[in-house]
């Protein structure tokens, strides 16, 4: 790997513990190998996912952001993932009238087996992001 | 704030993609950190000791762990830190095993991301709170959903132990499929006759309440205590009064009803007692086929019936019981023969299946025991039992094993010679899985002693020719073709998860792979458990299993429940959401949005209205903490300024 | 239904070989007015050689003619010989699941082909496409002593992935469609059976053998007439009888008519114009046996009208 | 555009003699009657409480009463009667859908409205001089006499903003109304026009434009304190340490963070009465956001806000089966 591509931009995954966090456990006990750019927080749900995160990380110099939660009618709360894919949807759909491509924000569903699926999530993602290039200039943020 | 960072190598595990002395160094330069280092493997005796020491040496307030996921070991050093004095929920965890050093193999990027997720962890713990758990009551009545042998055991088990046990029971008896079988492997013993006294066992039992023909309805509240409501399914017939004299059963004038517990082998009555020793021994009317339900006329049942137990405007009826634990134990369902059109896909009478066999043998079955093939009744001198028919078979989508089929197979084959000294046997398999304790022994008996002929490979094709069947297979021992003229072919169907697994899956909130079979907590360490706490499994309702292993795991789940009932009161997780009144408006969005109707509302003595967490019913899904616009609801250790820190730790760090 | 065109593929053996098959579907499409239409400069399918050396040209091959098709701007071609069947559905599919493939294909053929077209065989077309009373409307004659076995062959309905049409083990298209035309069908353990296909030419003796199977097994279940739906069987168990008579001491003399030939006996047609006497197996019996259907005593038309829709 | 009925409604003037005796009347019924009354200078109204009978004079509606009354309502205790424009009604079923007022407390008199004028817009002309007399000639024209003499203005070319684009002139909700409802022609997607033609712009442009004008925003909030949908009040997360989603400083980051912080709280609840807009004093179209949002959910789940009582708001419900929603794949 030359020092280019090594070049890492910043990409931020909230995961829910009982699938997606359990799917990217999963994936690493199988050694699933993944780009390393993604950096995950972990959250009981999906549901817990405020949109206002995402907007926050975006704003505040992500390139990327990623959710990822139970398959709608497998959430562990019953209801939550319900509840984050109406809000997140919202969210995707404002961003670019503020002038944010909504393809660096992705929410996705992974079940705590599919270690598989969370891998081509992450590479797909991260390559996505990668060839949008950085939403922050190395000195002055996009929203500065 | 003194953070105390403990970086494990996990042996080669994480130290070798990742460089874990860097992170320490990093770690050592933030401000708050008092004190990094790494360790061999930290959740050792020795480790954990080593997180003790340093805490007391340099009193540390707050520790992050940089080792393996949480959900692996997270309570591990939760008590770890306990011990030090330090409450619990002082402690984060950072995944650099299996979110780094596993999945990436460049040590120089692993270093980097690692260093970022410490960090992030680090943050968040300095924004950690103490958090107390109160305790509660526990409902120590435990429910059992399923009568089959595992739940049947499971709920023998904790009656015995002294709890009150429902048990809930799809069809019109217990018993379940081993209720059906005719011996079992690898003794050659009885099965009703050692399922038999256990039946009667439970019903008998004064702690067990027994609901036959009912389903699980809805399942409310949380561990410890749950509402549970049960559809008693209408039997048309008033159990209180029958007696199970089977009078009705003779009499009934629609002769062609299916028989579920048969397997459709032969037909049965409209109003039937599935077996002799069914318990509880009461008849049932099929609607389906009761000509007084179909056609209003007939009623010779209730004519005839010495108690007048008859009532066919009987309707079905819910009941909620409420209970402090719940065990699954809901068992499997079989592959239909239309799957495979190859072998005829039903279309010939003297192709069934392996249970339809079972019923063939057994003496309460439809021929008494005698084994006579369905379609003329004549006894079969040649007997092809074919292995593996959609299991391991990716094109039906089933790629797993059925576990026991080779066992029943080589059973059969063996009852098969018993009964028809002069009969023949062919077993058609891919391998011989037999594991258990005398069960490989079992198999070389049949082939040895009775003669069995095992011929390794896939049989494609089988065609009537006479009175014959042509079974057309391959011998890729032989690597020749092999056909054998049957009178009478055994498919050993795959096993699969019931039709309705998923649906009461989504009722109790646990979950199910991608084949409908419910997902434990952890392969190895917690088999009968599940992520939804208080709800456990047993049986086959988790993947294949044969009897022993069905019943070990309904002990198993017994016995799980009866240690989490030895408390009176349970701790409930302190990670709940809590509200802040002084900021709360009383807007009342959370309560709307609470999937457990854990948020009421309360009026303060100033009049204000504000909401008010029951902290025993909030789940902590923290799905009103997004809800609540101005963060008054604050699910306790996932609160917005806990995650905010470790979002601007990452996005906001060079 | 009606006034659906569609694209007609016949492919080299339906113009040597197999003409009774072209010409005996021609004359019942025209009477179950099906319109077909055959596209012009159409080239050889690569049928069974092409894939064997070269996926890419077998591919392409495929797609040629599809492009064609396309350009007619047909949506459905009827390819009756399923090995031409075969090769122009799988072109379609891995074209369709693998755009890579499509480039690659598309760069070889001077036309490209945008995937609007579903290949299917005859057998589908009529089991699909005409409803059963319509066929039945149409057979004015009947044969009663005559008990037909279907035997479809190995692709016509394999593999399933490929064919997308009826059971890939226990196929009924042909069963049903006879049945709709007042033909005496019997059971068929052996429908699916393989006749030796090719090996016709390189290993004589294997495809005596596995047809022979087939002729016994149809007589085994009483038949005393096979009905084909492909070229290559058609020839295996027609023209090599006397072969396999020879060869493994039977004596068959079971006519192997193609169903299009069947239905257009009981459909009235002029046995010449299905060309029944280019069989080796004569089938003037069955020709002779052929007597007005008593229920159905209609005129056959010329011209069929407007049929009702299904 | 169609302005047919703004002319309809001009040929007769509404009877504030009508709108005083309803008054009068449900005063007799309720603890207070919120109204407007003519403010510091003739082209400003300001809200007016209503507890005794000869308040009631002062009572007015003319084109000046652009306030929306009804952000007062939530957590009022009293029992109230309320004046409503057509779009001020539209909170008030808001406010029933979340449950934030209860219907049996309040006295509805709405008023069929044909549009209030944007009072920046003339002040704009008249600049600083002190207004002493505003008179409507004929309903389409307005008359402003000020220390340096009298200016003419043609209603329609003030006209407020959102009246241009209003689709529900009459009250949705009322127990009394005054005078005649008013149709409008105005259809759904007409209204949202600025939405979707804003939305063609590149991503790059956008950017800017909002780069632009947030640039200019101050954090006074005012934008939040007149909105009537804002619960929080002054408890609001843009200036709390906890949580602390944002900090104080004055950079675009923490503008750009407050505006969405709004906007998303509004999601599916915003009525776009655009008082937040009015009452920014920097001009920013704030209100552009939450409409763009409004439009989304139109989209999305076939909801408008303020229409019907029975809604549930979007945020605050789900399908399990989302027929609009599909999986995102890369």
């Amino acid at each position: 790997m030359s020092q280019e591509n090594k070049r890492e931009l910043k990409i931020i995954g909230f995961l829910c513990n009982w699938c997606s966090y359990g799917g990217a456990d999963t994936a690493g006990v199988s050694r699933f190998k993944q780009p390393t750019d993604l950096r995950i927080v972990r959250v009981p749900c999906s549901g817990r996912v405020d949109p206002l995160f995402v907007v926050k990380a975006l704003i505040g110099g992500a390139d990327g952001v990623l959710v990822s939660g139970c398959h709608p009618r497998d959430c562990h709360y019953s209801d939550g993932n319900f509840y984050a894919r109406r809000r997140l949807e919202m969210l995707k759909r404002l961003l670019p009238f503020l002038g944010i491509d909504p393809r660096r924000f992705r929410y996705t569903w992974v079940s705590a087996s599919e270690g598989q699926r969370w891998q081509r999530v992450v590479t797909e993602f991260t390559k996505l992001i990668h060839e949008l290039g950085p939403l922050h200039g190395e000195k002055e943020k996009a929203f500065e | 704030m003194r953070v105390g960072v403990f970086i494990c190598h996990c042996g080669n595990n994480i130290a070798g993609t990742v460089d874990v002395q860097k992170v320490a160094e990093e770690m050592r330069k933030i401000p708050g950190v008092a004190y990094a280092t790494t360790y061999m493997y930290t959740c050792s005796e020795p480790g954990q000791n080593e997180i003790i020491e340093a805490i007391k040496k340099y009193n540390l307030n707050r520790v992050v762990v940089a080792a393996c996921s949480p959900r692996m070991h997270e309570l591990t050093f939760r008590k770890t830190i306990e011990k030090a004095g330090l409450n619990r929920y002082f402690l984060e965890m950072a995944n650099i095993r299996e979110h780094i050093s596993w999945v990436g193999d460049d040590r120089e990027l692993n270093t980097k991301k690692a260093i970022d997720v410490v960090r992030m962890a680090i943050a968040k713990v300095m924004n950690n709170k103490p958090l107390y758990s109160s305790s509660f009551r526990v409902n120590k009545r435990v429910l059992v959903i399923g009568g089959g042998v595992a739940g049947m055991q499971a709920a023998l088990d904790c009656a015995d132990g002294g709890l009150e046990v429902v048990l809930v029971e799809k069809t019109q008896s217990i018993g379940g499929m081993m209720a059906r079988l005719d011996k079992t492997f690898p003794t050659i013993d009885c099965s009703i006759c050692i399922l038999g006294p256990k039946m009667v066992d439970v019903a008998q039992h004064e702690k067990i309440k027994l609901y036959a023909y009912s389903e699980i309805e809805d399942v409310k509240g949380y561990i410890g205590n749950y509402q549970v409501t049960i559809r008693k399914k209408a039997t048309y017939v008033d159990w209180k009064k029958c007696t199970g004299c089977g009078l009705c059963m003779e009499k009934c004038p629609s002769k062609n009803a299916y028989d579920y517990f048969n397997f459709g082998i032969a037909p049965t009555r409209a109003i039937s007692i599935p077996f002799p020793q069914a318990i509880p021994k009461k008849a049932k009317i099929d609607p389906n086929y009761c000509r007084y339900l179909t056609k209003g006329k007939c009623g010779v049942c209730a004519k005839i019936c010495p108690t007048k137990a008859i009532d066919y405007d009987m309707k079905d009826e819910l009941v909620v019981e409420e209970v402090g634990a719940i065990i699954v134990a809901t068992g499997y369902s079989l592959m239909g023969v239309e799957n495979f059109p190859e072998y005829g896909g039903g279309r010939y009478a003297d192709v069934i299946t392996g249970i339809q066999y079972e019923r063939i043998l057994n003496a309460s079955g439809p021929t008494a025991g005698h084994i006579k093939r369905p379609s003329d009744g004549k006894e079969p001198e040649t007997v092809v039992f074919i292995a593996c028919c959609g299991s391991r078979d990716k094109s039906l989508g089933i790629p797993y094993c059925s576990n026991f089929c080779c066992m029943y197979i080589a059973k059969q084959a063996i009852l098969t010679k018993d009964h028809l000294p002069n009969s023949q046997s062919y077993v058609f398999y891919m391998d011989i899985r037999a594991p258990g304790k005398g069960y490989d022994e079992f198999t070389r008996r049949a082939q040895e002693e009775y003669g069995v002929k095992y011929i390794r490979g896939r049989v494609s094709k089988i065609y009537p020719k006479g009175d014959k069947l042509i079974v057309k297979g391959a011998d890729t021992l032989l690597g020749v073709q092999a056909e054998v003229e049957a009178d009478l072919v055994v498919l050993a169907n795959a096993v699969i998860s019931n039709p309705d697994a998923a649906k009461l899956a989504e009722k109790l909130r646990i979950s199910y792979d991608t084949f409908g079979f419910y997902v434990e907590s952890h392969p190895k360490l917690r088999p009968v458990e599940t992520n939804t706490s208080g709800v456990f499994l047993a049986g086959a309702c988790q993947g294949p299993k044969d009897i022993p292993a069905s019943v070990s795991q309904g002990s198993a789940a017994a016995s799980k429940v009866l240690s989490l009932f030895s408390k009176d009161m349970l701790e409930s997780d302190p990670q709940v959401s809590y509200v802040n009144p002084n900021i709360c408006v009383g807007c009342m969005k959370c309560v709307k949005t609470c999937p457990f109707g854990a948020i009421k509302e309360e009026e303060l003595r100033d009049g204000r209205k504000v909401a008010k967490v029951i902290e025993t019913v909030c789940a902590g899904c923290g799905i009103c903490t997004s809800t609540c616009p101005c963060g008054a609801i604050q699910l306790q250790h996932f609160t917005d300024n806990q995650i905010l820190a470790e979002v601007n730790a990452f996005v906001s760090g060079k | 239904m009606n006034n659906k065109r569609y694209a007609y593929y016949s492919g080299c053996s339906l113009e040597s070989t197999a003409k009774e098959y072209n010409d005996s579907l021609k004359e019942i499409f025209k009477v179950l007015g099906v319109e077909i239409e055959e596209p012009d400069d159409w080239s050889c399918c690569g049928s069974t050689p092409a894939h064997t050396v070269d996926p890419l040209l077998a591919c392409a091959l495929g797609a040629r003619n599809l492009s064609l098709i396309e350009k007619m701007g047909l949506e459905t071609v009827i390819a009756p010989c399923p090995s031409c069947f075969a090769v122009l559905k799988r072109a379609h599919l891995k074209m369709k699941k693998d755009p890579e493939m499509r480039e690659r294909i598309n760069e070889l053929i001077d036309e490209p082909y945008n995937l609007r077209v579903s290949p299917k065989s005859a057998l589908q077309i009529l089991y699909e496409d005409i409803p059963p009373e319509k066929i039945s409307e149409m057979a004015v004659y009947e044969i009663p002593e005559l008990k037909v076995v279907p035997y479809y062959g190995c692709i016509v309905t394999r593999p399933k992935e490929v064919a997308e049409f009826d059971d890939p083990e226990n196929p009924i298209s042909m069963d049903r469609i006879l049945e709709s035309a007042g033909i005496t069908v019997l059971d068929f353990p052996f429908k699916t059976e393989c006749c030796g296909a090719a090996f016709g030419v390189v290993k004589r003796d294997v495809v005596n053998k596995l047809s022979s199977k087939v002729l016994s097994m149809a007589k085994e279940v009483g038949a005393n007439c096979v009905a084909v739906c492909c070229p290559l069987c058609q020839q295996n168990l027609d023209l090599r009888q006397d072969q396999i008579n020879s060869l493994m001491k039977t004596d068959f003399k079971i006519p192997v008519l193609y169903f299009s030939q069947l239905l257009g006996l009981v459909f009235g047609i002029s046995p010449d114009k299905l060309g029944i006497n280019k069989l080796v197996v004569s089938a003037q019996w069955i020709v002779d046996s052929l007597k007005k259907a008593e229920k159905r005593g209609k005129k056959i038309k010329e011209e069929p009208e407007a049929e009702e829709e299904q | 555009m169609n302005w047919d009925h703004y002319m309809e409604k001009r040929r007769k003037p509404l009877s504030e003699k009508g709108l005083r005796e309803k008054i009068s009347q449900i005063l007799k019924e309720v603890d207070v009657v919120i109204s407007w009354k003519m403010g510091f200078d003739p082209i400003h109204a300001t809200p007016h409480f209503i507890r005794d009978e000869k308040e009631i004079e002062e009572s007015v509606f003319n084109v000046f009463c652009v306030h929306n009354l009804t952000t007062y309502l939530p957590f009022m205790k009293e029992k109230v009667g309320i004046v409503v424009k057509g779009c001020d009604s539209r909170t008030l079923v808001q406010f029933i859908q979340e449950g934030l007022i209860t219907r049996e407390n309040l006295k509805i008199i709405g008023i069929p409205c044909s549009g209030v004028v944007d009072v920046k817009k003339i002040m704009e002309e008249i600049g600083e001089s002190p207004v002493l007399q505003a008179e409507i000639l004929d309903n389409s024209s307005l008359k402003i006499r000020t220390l340096d003499g009298e200016k003419f203005f043609q209603i329609d070319s003030v006209l407020a903003q959102k009246c241009k684009t209003c689709r529900y002139p009459t009250p949705l909700i009322y127990d009394h109304l005054i005078g005649e409802p008013i149709k409008s022609q105005i259809g759904w997607d007409k209204a949202y026009e600025d939405v979707t033609e804003f939305d063609k712009k590149t991503l790059e442009e956008k950017l800017s434009f909002w780069k632009k004008e947030f640039e200019k925003c101050i954090r006074c909030y005012a934008c939040r304190n007149a909105c009537p949908l804002c619960v929080c009040q002054d408890r609001c997360i843009a200036e709390s340490r906890d949580p602390h989603f944002v900090s104080q400083k004055l950079e675009l980051p923490e503008k750009f963070m407050f505006h969405f912080i709004h906007a998303i709280h509004l999601a599916g609840r915003c009525v776009e009465c655009g008082e937040c807009e009015r009452a920014c004093p920097m001009g920013i179209p704030v209100k552009m956001m939450k409409k763009k949002i409004n439009y989304e959910m139109k989209q999305l789940f076939d909801y408008e806000t303020g229409i019907n009582v029975d809604d549930k708001p979007p945020m605050y419900t789900f399908k399990v089966e989302e027929e609009k929603i599909k999986e995102h794949e890369l």
